[in-house]
């Protein structure tokens, strides 16, 4: 840690795994939930606990991002955040909202909550991810406006290095890309075709930048390599998401009301978007092999290097597997996209906050690495929720294709809950592989209790010995 | 000689490439814009139906079901539901839940006014006229 | 001479290495679009026949050779600067600016005339693919024309030499990659039915 | 005073020249009875277009091999596309 206010990215990255930890249990209850229908039940409807696991995402991972880039920001611009004092402030009331939001979900009924908080004058409730009530929206502006004016003003007096530029340009893009939550049209189709502005927007665009800025920033404080060569790839890559990610909005709009020709201009532009992750594999890796130091934080490189391999898989060859027309004609609405959605949330969003906080804590808490102890602690809490995630994205991958093969595609196609019953093993599979996530998730959260710094004299012990 | 790769060039192509395809995309929109009123039967949009999307927004319904297959995957697609069901059927359904079967899935029961119940089917009933490229594949959704 | 040969054949790629990924990737995207076309053309043959029947050929062939022309003065430019000849450099580029506007007015007044006779991205599939490709094509030609206009003033302004002219190479390459691609999109959409 | 860029320019401006020939006969063409030949005549003469402009007007004829296979394979595949997807019909 090179500036004392980077100091404020601590609270936000110690919420942002609590608030993971929370995502965790609302995803095993739902999962639960499709195995026991009555589980919880009516104290907590599925739509709750599905919910609460989605905002729950949203608002860690943003926290993470906040996070990051009040710990990057100054550290790139080479001078103190411009007010510390108001990142902390800010961090306080998203928290406070967050945590509201997610009170109001479980104790207040979903209508009583839409009519005592003015949805009626302006509605913005009933969409996936925003389901938010009205003030709660306004206050993640002033919050993005806070944090956005807190790293704009450090930007403004320090040094403009491309990844700050490309990290606080894709903030502002997050803040903007967040404004169509506020536009709810009544025609069902329209709502639709905008709701995507913000999902696809975030997660297909905007996000992807950040992801690119993270990554660049971490391996080029990791490897050594010479920052004009990680920033220029970054670079590229992201002008490779944008050029197949702005009209691969586009499969989004296929089945859904929209105009025939996004059938084939969606299908076209977004069978190119798994070309950025292919970039960031190579780009990556090959960063590692022209590293000019080793670092003692193999946790963070091993994080670090996961994410471009998991975010190919999870968006790239799963989001793939959906994209073209004629597979989604039979694929839409089934569990294939809730699979390329678990797997591309967690191997894009959630690993590069997890490689940015596994770099930036040791150093927030005055070491530059864990103690080998703790690294091999987080370690294998990498390869347990990396690998239950693969099983949770393989198990729904069994229950969308059961849903293809009886619902979808068949000739006596079979009601939907008579094909969900027969999905039965998928969704067991899916629940025990949410359980070994969420051990995953309990052994990496272990390794942040094992104090110690790391020791040089142990590498060196151990080079000697081999 | 060396080749040249410079990280102004790269940046120029990001930004550059950002403009252009925001543009092409922003004209796709404003044509999709004029045909999606026509392909869904915008003048048929009844204060009924319009009360009845409210319903459903403001119940949360797309956090079990589908509409045109978007929202959760825990319940069957709304889309078409007027078309498989009926609209006495679903009023029936919507007002005898939850079934309380046991490890049955469970739907909550929303206490809808009969004319409630009648504003939400107008909108399922609109919903099941949206040229959608004919998706779903079939009745069951 | 086989030496000398083979020494010329070992120099980079012209211009700055950045514009030939963004190149490749569009050249991509394009080769995709056509396949997609010759596909759905063969799918649909009769319609793609009919509706071809419907574009006038003449508005194709003057912008082919519009297009050609413009790339060659382009290419006059990059080796006007070559010599050192800055104001040279810049007066073709200028020239193949003209013609890129001559290109966008042939292209609008074609455009117009489809409108007229009611040629919509949701009318048939042919005209969905005509349009989306020509108009797809056509803001590449402006978006080439933005990048000729900034080199041809830095030329004018001194700003290119013998020994450090990428810039105008960069600008050139992404010029007669949309003529390129134009060249294929002739063929496909105007000449073979 | 013939500069090395003297024969360059004369290869582009023949280039040139040749392109809008060729551009001309295959719109001639275009005008005949659609069918197989017609079809195979016109992808063969935007081939040799498109190889023109790619090692002329873009100089990649000076350029290493990977490049000028890059691009020679770019061309092929979509002449070969092009062809199969034709042919099918």
């Amino acid at each position: 840690m090179k500036y004392q206010s980077q100091a404020v990215a601590k609270p936000y990255f110690i919420a942002a795994l609590a608030l993971f930890v929370g995502q965790i249990v609302f995803g095993l209850i739902a999962g639960l939930q499709y195995l026991y229908g009555t589980f919880l039940f009516p104290e907590l409807p599925f739509d709750v606990a599905h919910m609460s696991h989605t905002n729950l995402l949203i608002v860690w991972l943003l926290m993470a991002f906040m996070g990051a880039a009040y710990f990057i920001v100054p550290e790139e611009a080479q001078t103190e955040l411009y007010s510390p004092k108001l990142a902390l402030v800010t961090f306080w009331v998203f928290l406070t909202a967050g945590a509201l939001t997610i009170a109001a979900y479980l104790f207040v009924p979903y209508a009583h909550l839409a009519a005592i908080t003015g949805n009626a004058a302006l509605p913005t409730m009933g969409r996936g991810y925003l389901e938010q009530p009205l003030p709660i929206k306004i206050g993640i502006v002033l919050v993005a406006l806070s944090l956005l004016f807190n790293v704009t003003m450090t930007l403004i007096k320090g040094r403009k290095t491309s990844i700050n530029l490309i990290l606080v340009g894709s903030l502002w893009g997050l803040a903007l890309l967040f404004l169509p939550a506020f536009y709810f049209p009544q025609d069902t189709v329209k709502a639709s075709f905008g709701w995507w502005w913000i999902v696809h927007g975030w997660v297909e665009g905007d996000w992807e930048l950040i992801l690119g800025a993270l990554l660049g920033f971490i391996l080029i404080k990791m490897t050594g390599v010479d920052r004009e060569i990680v920033e220029k790839w970054i670079y590229i890559i992201v002008a490779m998401t944008l050029v197949s990610g702005l009209v691969g909005i586009g499969h989004h709009y296929y089945y859904t009301g929209a105009p025939s020709y996004w059938i084939w201009l969606g299908s076209i532009f977004s069978a190119l978007e798994p070309l950025p992750f292919m970039l960031l594999i190579a780009f990556s890796f090959k960063m590692l092999l022209a590293r000019r130091r080793e670092h003692p934080n193999k946790a963070a490189m091993l994080w670090a290097l996961g994410t471009p391999i998991m975010a190919f898989l999870g968006a790239g060859l799963w989001g793939f597997m959906i994209t073209l027309a004629p597979a989604q004609y039979y694929m839409h609405g089934t569990n294939f996209t809730a699979a390329h959605g678990h797997l591309a949330f967690f191997g894009a969003y959630a690993m590069v906050s997890l490689a940015i906080i596994s770099y930036a804590m040791p150093l927030l808490r005055g070491r530059i690495a864990n103690s080998d102890a703790a690294q091999r602690w987080e370690m294998a809490g990498f390869w347990i929720m990396v690998l239950s995630m693969l099983g949770i994205a393989l198990a729904l991958t069994g229950a969308g294709i059961v849903t293809v093969v009886l619902q979808r595609a068949a000739a006596d196609p079979m009601p939907f809950m008579q094909v969900q019953d027969k999905e039965r093993v998928f969704f067991w599979l899916r629940e025990l592989a949410g359980v070994g996530f969420f051990v995953g998730l309990l052994v990496y959260l272990r390794s942040f209790f094992i104090s110690g710094e790391y020791e040089y004299a142990g590498e060196m012990k151990r080079a000697l010995a081999a | 000689m060396q080749q040249v790769f410079t990280k102004a060039m790269a940046r120029n192509i990001f930004l550059g490439g950002a403009v252009f395809f925001l543009a092409i995309y922003l004209a796709l929109t404003y044509d999709t814009w004029q045909r999606i009123p026509i392909r869904d039967h915008a003048d048929q949009m009844t204060p009924a139906v319009l009360r009845g999307k409210y319903l459903l927004d403001t119940n949360d319904c797309i956090g079990c079901h589908t509409i045109n297959g978007e929202g959760a995957y825990f319940a069957p697609e709304l889309g078409n539901v007027y078309k498989r069901r009926g609209p006495d059927f679903i009023k029936a359904w919507i007002q005898s839940q939850p079934t309380g079967v046991p490890g049955r899935r469970q739907m909550p029961n929303f206490h809808l006014t009969p004319d409630q119940l009648n504003d939400l089917v107008a909108y399922l009933q609109w919903l099941s006229n949206i040229d959608t490229n004919n998706w779903p594949p079939n009745i069951q959704g | 001479m086989n030496a000398e040969a083979s020494v010329i054949r070992t120099q980079p790629l012209p211009g700055d290495f950045a514009i030939w990924i963004f190149i490749f990737a569009e050249l991509t995207v394009f080769g995709v679009l056509f396949a997609a076309y010759a596909f759905a053309r063969s799918a649909h043959a009769d319609l793609f026949n009919a509706a071809q029947l419907g574009l006038n050929r003449v508005y194709g062939l003057a912008n082919t050779l519009i297009l050609v022309t413009s790339s060659y003065f382009v290419v006059r430019a990059t080796q006007s600067i070559k010599a050192g000849r800055s104001t040279a450099c810049g007066h073709w580029l200028v020239g193949a600016l003209g013609l890129g506007g001559c290109f966008l007015a042939v292209k609008l007044a074609e455009f117009h005339q489809d409108l007229a006779q009611g040629i919509s991205l949701s009318a048939n599939l042919f005209d969905m693919f005509y349009l989306s490709l020509t108009f797809f094509h056509f803001m590449h030609v402006v978006m080439g024309m933005a990048i000729l206009a900034v080199v041809a003033h830095k030329a004018y302004a001194g700003r290119y030499s013998v020994a450090d002219h990428t810039g105008v190479e960069t600008g050139a390459s992404y010029w007669h990659m949309v003529d390129l691609v134009w060249i294929i999109l002739f063929a496909l959409v105007y000449v073979i039915h | 005073m013939k500069s090395p860029a003297a024969p360059a320019f004369t290869a582009c401006t023949v280039s040139w020249v040749v392109l809008l020939a060729l551009t001309t006969i295959s719109f001639e063409l275009g005008a005949g009875a659609p069918g197989r030949a017609l079809t195979a005549a016109v992808l063969a003469l935007t081939l040799i277009k498109g190889h023109l402009v790619v090692s002329h007007f873009m100089g990649l004829r000076r350029v290493r091999l990977r490049w000028r296979i890059a691009m020679a394979a770019y061309l092929a595949a979509v002449g070969g596309v092009i062809a199969l997807a034709y042919s099918i019909t």
